[in-house]
């Protein structure tokens, strides 16, 4: 554990920022000049950006990635739950409506 | 070695109680002769436009709120004496405690509805009536936390040391018996008349015979163990003969 | 029945008779037969509890709080008897309430918390049962029982029926936390921390179902997705939770002031076998 | 749920003290592993809450996405950047901490305090405009998600400082220091950080 180097967690840090800076330029991506428009794609993109911020928090920012396997895997688990969870009921909207 | 006793005199607030309990219960025209459910809603607005009535009923309900609470010193007194049987936890008096704390806010509900149908008599027919349900619904069929007491201070009794009992036997036959006495009342949303109706028989007369013969009774045996206790060093419980059950 | 510590004290086991006797033996020789009442009470409530508000009144989960006069008024006619009948139990059993509140009060005083803890929590839920429950009662007994009644007042009657329930279920949240609070402090080990934590979790969906004085319809209004549906499976875990917890507490439980034991594995078993517990 | 509880090696349950870091089992839940019940209870709930939005969400498309216009996605991105900052030095108090170096990891404790403190003080003023601009609790079902999720998620922020609170307490007092509540503490702290990640990006990115 004190192995680990220091620069991890701002290195952790810096790319969790990245990640939402690049959310900016998503949005850019889709919208015409102000106007939002709906768009799958990009809320799939920012659903699964969203589980990779979290795992990323899970394991660096909450050490899990130094915790004992039940841990490490239970929070697997739920970045698949969450994202299952949130993925589904947003495309079974979609097709219901 | 005489100083003064707290217990004593919380005890001895009791008769006083009793009587403006007493006389407030029979200023309130409404029980004397018990308003019947049937009662239409101009009989209902009738009976509060009277002027007969409306200042009986303000003043009787006014003592019931200053006093709707008064009980709670003889219940502190109960809780006090459950403490000092031979359980092995303190569990049921904690029971007592929660039944203490709301059974008297229940009433001081009833209390308000009436109070509140009786402070404007011109109101809409239809209002008076659904405010004096409110009030007698709450009033009778309210009865969860007596059931509870008595039932919680018959099992304290039936728990205790049998040799060296706080109370008597009979004392814990005597809740259940009031405990079974209170329940029909629960159930009297279900009649608009006859026996069961909350002018009827068990609902009213038996429930509140009930609850009168227990303060009474509770009171005797509550005093009888306060003056033992004093006669006896305040702190030890004498033994007592053995009771035949 | 903790074999643990009661020791010598403890008389041989209850007979291998009927379950009858077994029960006759426990309520005469069971040390712990107080808190196996309290706990049996708090079982055999929330059973008659789901029961009643479930199938027999239909008041949960909640009608629709949009309705008009005329589909309220529906409503109770065509749930009167059950309303009526269901109602009247929760009166004759919603004593029993306290023997929860005792045993949890008691969970209180068994930590190496202040005495104040236990008492807040009693008087706290006491007084919160009354507008949490038996005005929800009245007010829906009266109701129902006459059918001739405005339609304008019903729907009256009917607002504050539910809204006093589930509106004012944030009067459970400072019980919570004060459970929590003694649970975190506990150096007996009384509870598990992590039930500490679920108190707050509780206590924070208590919250939600505040909207319910500000929204017709939706996913916060009294029988939405978020206020009701969400609260009430937190609320359902939360006490299914407490109820276990109880219960091995009871069976931990030596009569000391310290650390409560650990039951030990064969313990288990015997424990329960004693207290003849549904495993 | 006890599973989580007693899984791995148990650290003592009232904390060791400061100089013993280095015999850390290598593979070790940080703080009391009952935290963890708090967070994945609270992830499923908030999941719960989420999925809510997200179905109800494609029912109303237009109008979410016209209400959605009016947030700052600016302001969003800052409150995100704040609660990650403000993570980044909980984990280095928990690791100074966990180093004996007290008085660095006070002063990391503290920055995470301000990072938290302005973030509440960016969501407030971010209120403030909306309802400036007549957006409500009740002006239309976004906005209704909006204050909700961004409420009930601020709640926990709250609960946040009187962690952070703990963190500084247990720092102080030099006899009977606690680490694993210092890093109960700062899971909680990751929690109120994840949740907000979560919500970021569905009540600002999502089209």
């Amino acid at each position: 554990m004190n192995a680990r180097p220091k620069s991890r967690p701002l290195i952790t840090w810096l790319i969790l920022s990245a990640i939402t800076l690049a959310y900016l330029a998503l949005d850019r991506s889709v919208d015409n000049h102000g106007t939002y428009r709906a768009s799958s794609v990009v809320t799939t993109i920012a659903i699964l950006l969203a589980l990779v911020k979290a795992r990323y928090i899970f394991r660096e920012f909450m050490q899990v990635r130094n915790a004992p396997a039940l841990l490490r895997r239970l929070t697997d688990l739920w970045v698949l739950l969450i994202g299952a969870a949130l993925l589904g009921s947003y495309f079974t909207g979609l097709a219901i409506h | 070695m005489r100083r003064a006793d707290g217990e004593l005199i919380l005890f001895w607030t009791l008769p006083v109680l009793a009587v403006i309990w007493a006389s407030a219960f029979l200023l309130f025209p409404g029980f004397t002769h018990p308003m019947s459910p049937s009662m239409t809603a101009a009989q209902v607005a009738g009976f509060y436009r009277d002027p007969a009535h409306l200042s009986r009923i303000r003043y009787s309900m006014i003592l019931f709120n200053w006093f709707g609470v008064g009980l709670i010193p003889m219940l502190m007194l109960l809780v006090m004496q459950v403490r000092r049987m031979a359980h092995r936890t303190p569990i049921l008096s904690y029971c007592l405690l929660g039944c203490t704390a709301g059974g008297p806010t229940v009433f001081l509900i009833a209390d308000l509805f009436w109070l509140l149908a009786a402070f404007q008599p011109g109101r809409d027919p239809q209002l008076t009536l659904m405010f004096n349900d409110l009030a007698w619904m709450t009033f009778t069929a309210v009865v969860p936390f007596l059931i509870g007491q008595s039932l919680i201070i018959a099992l304290a009794i039936y728990l205790d040391h049998p040799d060296r009992p706080v109370f008597r036997r009979w004392v814990a036959h005597f809740n259940v018996v009031i405990a079974a006495a209170l329940v029909p009342a629960a159930f009297t949303g279900l009649a608009l008349g006859g026996p069961m109706a909350w002018n009827g028989l068990l609902p009213f007369w038996v429930k509140n015979m009930a609850i009168a013969a227990w303060i009474v009774v509770m009171s005797v045996a509550l005093g009888r163990n306060i003056y033992r206790q004093r006669a006896d060093g305040s702190d030890q419980r004498a033994p007592e003969e053995a009771v035949a059950a | 029945m903790s074999t643990t510590a009661a020791g010598p004290a403890t008389p041989p086991g209850p007979p291998a008779g009927s379950r009858l006797g077994r029960v006759a033996w426990h309520w005469r020789n069971n040390p712990k037969r107080e808190l196996w009442f309290a706990w049996y009470t708090t079982v055999i409530f929330y059973n008659i509890f789901f029961i009643v508000f479930f199938p027999v009144t239909h008041a949960q989960p909640p009608p629709h709080p949009y309705w008009s006069d005329a589909q309220v008024a529906y409503w109770f006619n065509h749930n009167h008897d059950g309303l009526l009948i269901g109602l009247a139990i929760i009166f004759a059993i919603a004593g029993m309430t306290v023997a929860q509140n005792a045993l949890i009060a008691y969970s209180m005083r068994r930590m190496s918390v202040s005495r104040a803890f236990g008492y807040s929590y009693i008087v706290m839920y006491s007084l919160s049962a009354v507008p949490g429950l038996l005005l929800l009662c009245v007010v829906l007994s009266v109701g129902a029982m006459r059918p001739g009644r405005d339609p304008a007042q019903v729907h009256w009657l009917y607002d504050f029926a539910f809204l006093s329930y589930i509106g004012t279920m944030g009067i459970f949240l400072l019980g919570s936390l004060v459970w929590m609070l003694a649970i975190l402090l506990d150096k007996n080990r009384v509870l598990p921390k992590w039930f500490g934590y679920l108190n707050l979790c509780n206590a924070l969906t208590e919250v939600v179902v505040a909207p319910a004085w500000i929204f017709h319809q939706g996913v916060l209004d009294w029988n939405g997705l978020i206020s009701w549906w969400v609260n009430m499976v937190v609320f359902g875990v939360y006490t299914g939770a407490f109820i276990m917890l109880l219960r091995t507490m009871i069976q931990r439980e030596d009569f000391g002031d310290g650390p409560l034991p650990d039951l030990r594995k064969d313990d288990r078993a015997k424990a329960s076998a004693l207290a003849g517990t549904p495993r | 749920m006890t599973d989580i509880a007693q899984a791995g090696p148990q650290p003592g349950a009232a904390g060791r003290p400061p100089g013993e870091s280095a015999e850390r089992p290598a593979r070790a839940v940080p703080g009391q592993p009952d935290m963890w019940v708090l967070v994945l209870f609270e992830a499923l709930v908030f999941t719960a809450y989420l999925a809510v939005y997200l179905f109800h969400r494609s029912a109303h498309s237009e109008l979410f996405l016209r209400s959605q216009a009016d947030l700052s996605p600016w302001l969003g991105t800052l409150d995100t950047l704040l609660l990650l900052t403000s993570s980044l030095f909980m984990l280095r108090c928990v690791q100074a901490s966990r180093a004996g170096a007290f008085r660095a990891a006070m002063s990391q404790a503290f920055i995470t305090a301000l990072l938290g403190t302005a973030f509440l003080a960016s969501k407030i003023t971010e209120w403030a405009l909306l309802v400036h601009g007549g957006h409500g609790f009740t002006s239309n079902e976004f906005f209704t998600y909006y204050f909700f999720l961004t409420g009930i998620h601020l709640l926990h922020l709250l609960i946040g400082f009187i962690t952070i609170g703990v963190i500084i307490c247990q720092l102080r007092r030099r006899e009977r220091r606690s680490q694993e509540i210092v890093e109960t503490c700062a899971t909680y702290w990751h929690t109120v950080d994840l949740l907000w990640v979560l919500i970021f990006s569905l009540l600002y990115v999502v089209r």
